[in-house]
């Protein structure tokens, strides 16, 4: 039987939000569950408001749902924001010693006196809200042995003093939902299997994971919301595994000294949002003309300017296709999903070798910090391609070297400083094969036909978009990047009720795949384009690039992420 | 920095390109001590890397032959130090005008002093941005005039006096007209462990007539004979380093050990990074975390 | 009769290259002729090569032509490099007594000993050049007189002995070449005119003088080639005209200077290239959020990276689109030449001002620098239109303000700070109304398209693109910026010989004009995009706009501008 | 700077929106002591203009009332700069954090205590990245650890020695946790006729754990009655801004009466820019130097 389970955990900042829903989360995924679980945050540390929702499900779910089974209200507020939002028959818990309120009638509400469970089991208020996770729990009646573990494990290293009063204050909450369950709510997620094969995180912990695996040596950046999460993620595992993440004095030197690792031969890597990316434009400009590989991440949140920092937008796609001044190649990924994430950002750092250019990762604010579980990464699949980087032993034998070197593919055998004897020169300013400077009209041409080249090479391995077909199918829905499980999510629901629609998705986008795109639209009567931004931004490369126009785009600029119910609404005005 | 016994000499310092400076620049100076200091310290080129920002002064590694990386208009530290923190083994040199270091790359200027990594930093300071056709720099002193700068420039900025209150580990200026004295700066810059300034007098016949050879041989004087001076007393230094006008103080002006930035941290491991293994494989252990 | 004579001075960079060929096109204006002067000069400040064509003609000229009359050689290597571009007959003048060569048969050679005629006759070897251009005057009989009149007004200033002094160096030339005119070379160039109402400038010293005459009162920038020279005109005039020019530490600062300014209430400006650009497009995206009037000059040149500094290239098109993170509205205008320069800068203003956001224009190296004689520009015609700012008056009976006021157009009207009583408040942040930071998904939504609303108001004041048609034409040559005169110059050569096409040029190019492009597109079997870029930048965005592909393309990117002879050897292989 | 006989009181300065700072957050203590010499000044709202980055500093001034500008990260003064220059009537007082101030915006620092332009810069040091969830700034203390920081953050710079090397005419110290010694130095800062440097010692509750209300309190000591402190005194002042650690000093560091750099040249004209008349019309005379 399907089970499609939405817990909603509200409060302020500061009250611990994330940390209940993460934990709701691992044991769900370890109870055999399929997670997924987005962040809502204001751009504050205290105060405000902020939720999670914990979707669990036995069948495959990778985007947010709207409808609430239990909503786990840390404060007031959280009642008054979301209680719309909950099905028939959900149960709201909340803590009635603390929120002194009547909430009238309609929903359920489920009274857990969380501070004094806590304080009665635990000695301690401060573990209230490991009690609100035991009642929420205790509701669905699940295994309250994975709850237990998972305190342990966190809670461990604080002592095991503290770890057991956790323990207890969650059994507590637990026992007290149990009883108190109101009858009405029947609703129940009983473990179907283990978590082992799985795993648990966001999106920006799988791009930290994919660049260590494709061997980054070196990273530099400043901090901003929402890659800073990067940064942390690889600098905690610096020293285990020299990895040196540089903070640097602003976004310019961070990209700079990225360049410069480049040269020298590590492969390196920066990340940063809109603002700082603005920062880097020259220097992804110079990485183009020395034809030093990089990979960058940019991270998308709302603009203008600081615009909403802590929200979702995707508003920088033509931004990072023309970055930089002048002309040179460059790859653009945007990962569909957390575990596309990893993948993608493999596939960057070979890119960005073999071709000697930047690759940029695309990413935003609600891939960034939402968190699905999957499959395990099979690091043996991760093959790390460094291109026409030359042996030591090819150098040993070289007598001179151009580092510029024409040839057919554009790309030019790399040799690295002190790899040998020969000298590595290059320049940003335009210069011949041995990477000195010139001004004459011929090498010039060359030397741009030799770079763009290689964009050639690239679009032959950039790989065909995401295609979901269905028969019968009169439109296809089209998107790209983190709205992939929204919008694979809506063709599902859709066909349930009888509609049925395609899905062409982009998960890799300059070089763009442009037969690939156009055959699939072509095939269809209608397209529909799916975009978090006000313009239409794929909408229009699709018709830069086939001379397709999309007959119709759902666009949402709100800062807030696609779910599969919202296109389904808006698509009755579009389909 | 590593020695080598193969002989080491000035025509392995040969110009890679046609050199483009005005004839008379003070360049041609920077350039030839900077030769000199590479030969005496028997340094192969293979072993160096030179790093520089844009202008006249940043064309100055494709007057000789090393491993070179020309970057953007003030951006000549932050590459270098991404290669050097990569690539310890390189004997990293940087070089920049006056405009480049000080002007456009002023944030990483002052970084790059506070974190004190092994390299040496050689600002071609001609109080003017020549490749531009000269419009006034930070160093250009008041009221100097320029098409850009017709009331004549604001008041300079005193970057070695910066220098010192980033407590840079190595501090000196020297002169384009004084081959020894420059040359030696660069030797002593190039075997001190850690971040290395030196800022070179630089006449610009082109676009500076104020700031001429003349006037700086008239003003120039050396603190490296100087028994009275210290250059470890940080309150010394400072003072010094603000001096300018009549007298010009060139020679070693501060001078401190201090941990390097890339010793700091054990993030960088024993190997240099470029020499270090790829392997997916190890990473298996952090996927634990996330089961 | 057509008259269309090319000069080409050449020499080394110091050599005077410039002053020589300004005086030979000053005269020729003032001698009733239209003329176009380009330069070519590599990024040294000594030695190399450098020259500068003076093209003169009684039809009107707006582009280089690549054949010679009159090579005026300053030193040797000019001949060797230009001798091949001499028309039949032409003659080059070089002084036989310092460049001490055979240059054998073919050309015409005229030896002037130019040193020993200024050291004869003004006693000063350094007046040698103004020997040349008096032999170069003298060979097409031109009227001395004009050239003495301009040689006072350009020395005087160092002493009427100087000033005398180069007059006569000047005769001893003219005399010269007059008595040693080659049998063969017939060409005579006689005044029939004079240029009283008619201005000798460049592209960049147009849009000084459009800036401030649009009532620009403050410009920050950082120097950066071709654009140091608009920064260096309106400095000149900083004083007089109360105009600041602030050199900033840096183009971030610059740019950031100019919002600010801006913000505070005066038209404010800085000029960059695209190095120089890229750091500039966070402080755009400040502008777009912050509805702030400002105007950005982009003097392209080619790139990536430094590129070829002394250059030009148009390869900055898709990048000024789409610059700065998030999205906002902005104008793009790219002026077709000189004369266009001057009235696009004052367009630039009044559509920033109007729509209270960022106007770029983008210029390039050969716009730049390139001198045109134009027509006397008409200052009684300069409007200058602030748009919805609020006068004293009607602030001073405000008793709340809103900066960010929702209105139908999107353009709030503008109050000053200080103007009257009342708070003017603006934020990076998303904002309400009031200009206070908020985080909600409704006013996010709603300002989003206030701001975006006001790129269709802005669209309404394009211009439509420049025409010209010719009866029977079954192809049209599409264009974009600078390369206006080339093209132009081409479709008349074109229809001597008997083919017709017709002219689509773009100079007002965001808000895209997309129903007069594509008429006229559609109208034609073939389109032909000519720019100078490699990756054809309006070629790919007539193709968004309008779904339209160009049948093909003309593309260059050596750094060189385009010349019509150029243009119409490429299309035998396009058409 | 112009006073009004209107009588200006707190109310005045009112928070124009909710205040979103943590509780026991050292911005409160700024925020107040500003509110506090705007209304000692007698100043009225309209007449201030306030100029801030992005960091929970950068939120301020949205929390009292003024004209205001919340600019880029790290670019606070480049805009405050630009509308000073066009309209000198304007008081103009720009808020900054550490990250703000002297790590992104470090450039625009040193080269704006150099121009000397007459305003305010109040920088809430609070020796952490705040908004951002607490990373190392160029303040934070050797070896202060963060999650970005695991190892330690590296030697801080010291921002009011590179305010003494940069010339800059008001140089100063307080403490978000001294309302009165803060609003003081304020006024001060305001009533200055030049560039003026705040510096504000700023607990940060949520993310700086080490450099805490206490930690300040207790080393924290007022230079303001020090008869043996001369802050004209230029190496005085240097040492002075380099003390750090168990005794840090508060008060005025360093003062220096120096030229402004709006009064060097004479291209503001006598009225402020905003209100000069555009006239296409009187750039005739530059057309002809085109005939
Ligand atoms: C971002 C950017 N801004 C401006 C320039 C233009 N530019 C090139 S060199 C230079 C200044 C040169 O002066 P300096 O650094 O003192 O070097 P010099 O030529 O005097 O040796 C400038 C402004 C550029 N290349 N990039
Ligand atoms: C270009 C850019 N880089 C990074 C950021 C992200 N960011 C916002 S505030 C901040 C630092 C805040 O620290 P600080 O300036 O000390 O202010 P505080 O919050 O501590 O008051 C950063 C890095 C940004 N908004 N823009
Ligand atoms: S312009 Fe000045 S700095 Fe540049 S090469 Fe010529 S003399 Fe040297
Ligand atoms: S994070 Fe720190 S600086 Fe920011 S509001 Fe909270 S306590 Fe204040
Ligand atoms: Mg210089
Ligand atoms: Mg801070």
């Amino acid at each position: 039987m399907a089970l499609d389970f939405n817990f909603l955990v509200g409060g302020e900042a500061g009250q611990g939000v994330q940390s209940v829903s993460f934990v709701l989360s691992k044991i769900m995924m370890r109870g055999g569950y399929n997670v997924y679980s987005d962040q809502d945050f204001e751009s504050r540390i205290r105060g405000g408001h902020s939720f999670s929702r914990v979707r669990v499900s036995n069948k495959p779910v990778a985007a947010l749902s709207e409808k609430i089974d239990v909503l786990l209200a840390l404060n007031e507020e959280t009642i008054d924001l979301h209680r719309k939002e909950m099905k028939d028959g959900a149960v709201a818990i909340f803590d009635g010693e603390s929120i002194k309120k009547d909430f009238g009638d309609g929903e359920t509400f489920l009274n857990v006196p969380l501070v004094r469970l806590a304080t009665e089991a635990a000695q301690n208020r401060l573990m209230s809200n490991t009690a609100a996770i035991g009642a929420a729990v205790g509701l669905v009646d699940f295994d309250f042995n994975l709850l237990a573990g998972m305190l342990r494990e966190q809670f461990t290293r604080h002592g095991s003093e503290v770890a057991e009063g956790n323990v207890k204050a969650a059994q507590a909450g637990y026992d007290y939902a149990r009883q108190h369950c109101p009858e009405k709510f029947t609703r129940r997620i009983k473990p179907i299997g283990n978590g082992d094969n799985r795993l648990l995180l966001t999106g920006h912990e799988a791009v930290a994971l994919g660049a260590m695996a494709a061997g980054c040596k070196f990273v530099s950046g400043y901090p901003m919301t929402p890659t800073t999460s990067i940064l942390e993620y690889i600098a905690g595992q610096s020293k285990s595994f020299n990895i040196p993440v540089i903070q640097a004095e602003d976004e310019i030197s961070a990209m700079c000294m990225v360049v410069g690792a480049g040269y020298a031969g590590v492969r390196a890597m920066t990340a940063t949002s809109g603002g700082g990316f603005c920062l880097m434009v020259e220097g992804l400009s110079l990485a183009g003309m020395t034809e030093t590989p990089c990979v960058v991440v940019l991270g998308q949140r709302p603009g203008p300017a600081i615009g909403l920092p802590t929200r979702t937008e995707q508003g920088e796609l033509w931004f990072a296709l023309h970055a930089g001044h002048g002309e040179f190649p460059r790859a653009v990924l945007a990962p569909a999903n957390v575990e596309d994430a990893f993948w993608k950002t493999v596939k960057a750092f070979n890119l960005a070798e073999k071709y000697q250019t930047p690759a940029i990762i695309l990413t935003d604010h609600d891939l960034a910090n939402s968190y699905l579980s999957v499959p395990r990464f099979d690091l043996a699949q991760v093959k790390i391609d460094r291109g026409q980087l030359l042996s030591d032993e090819e150098v040993s034998k070289l007598t001179e070297y151009k580092r510029h070197l024409f040839t057919d593919s554009g790309i030019s055998p790399r040799a690295l400083p002190l790899q040998g004897k020969v000298l590595v020169a290059t320049d940003s300013d335009e210069h011949n094969e041995e990477g000195h400077i010139i001004e004459d009209a011929e090498t010039r041409k060359r030397m741009m036909l030799k770079r763009m080249r290689k964009q050639e090479g690239m679009k032959s391995e950039i790989d065909k978009p995401i295609i979901h077909r269905k028969r019968g199918a009169k439109a296809v829905l089209v998107g790209w990047g983190s709205t992939y499980g929204a919008i694979k999510e809506a063709q599902e629901l859709l066909g349930k009720e009888g509609v049925a629609v395609n899905v062409l998705h982009l998960n890799e986008i300059w070089p763009f795949p442009d037969k690939a795109v156009a055959s699939m639209i072509e095939d269809s009567v209608k397209s529909v384009v799916i975009e978090s931004n006000a313009t239409g931004q794929l909408a229009r490369l699709i018709r830069t690039e086939t001379g397709i126009k999309a007959t119709g785009t759902i666009l949402k600029f709100d800062g807030r992420p696609f779910s599969a119910e919202y296109i389904i609404d808006e698509l009755k005005d579009v389909l | 920095m590593t020695m080598t016994s193969a002989k080491v000499t000035i025509e392995d310092y040969a110009a890679a390109s046609e050199i483009a400076w005005c004839p008379g620049c003070g360049d041609f100076g920077i350039l030839r001590a900077v030769k000199k200091a590479l030969v005496e310290l028997q340094l192969e080129p293979h072993r160096v890397l030179m790093v520089s920002g844009i202008g006249q002064s940043g064309k100055l590694p494709h007057y000789t032959k090393s491993n070179m990386f020309n970057s953007l208009h003030g951006r000549a530290l932050p590459p270098a130090i991404g290669a050097k923190l990569v690539n310890p083994e390189l004997t990293v040199m940087v070089f920049s005008g006056d405009g480049d270091a000080y002007g456009e790359g002023g944030n990483h200027f002052i970084n790059a002093m506070n974190r004190n990594i092994d390299m040496t930093y050689i600002v071609h300071n001609n109080q003017v941005y020549g490749l531009t056709k000269g419009q006034a720099s930070p160093t250009s002193d008041l009221g100097f005039t320029t098409r850009l700068n017709p009331e004549g420039a604001w008041v300079p900025l005193r970057p070695l006096a910066l220098a010192v209150a980033c407590d840079c580990s190595f501090v000196a200026r020297s002169f384009a007209g004084d081959l020894e004295h420059l040359s030696k700066m660069v030797q002593a810059g190039i075997t001190h462990k850690g971040f290395a300034l030196i800022e070179v007098l630089q006449p610009c016949p082109s676009w500076n007539r104020v700031n001429t050879f003349k006037w700086y041989s008239e003003r120039v004087y050396k603190l490296d004979g100087d028994k009275s001076y210290n250059p470890a007393d940080r309150t010394a230094a400072f003072n010094k380093a603000l001096e300018w006008g009549e007298r010009i103080p060139i020679g070693l002006i501060y001078k401190k050990d201090r941990p390097l930035f890339e010793e700091y941290t054990g993030a960088f491991g024993k190997e240099p990074l470029v020499k270090q293994k790829l392997d997916p494989m190890q990473f298996e252990s952090l996927l634990d975390e996330f089961k």
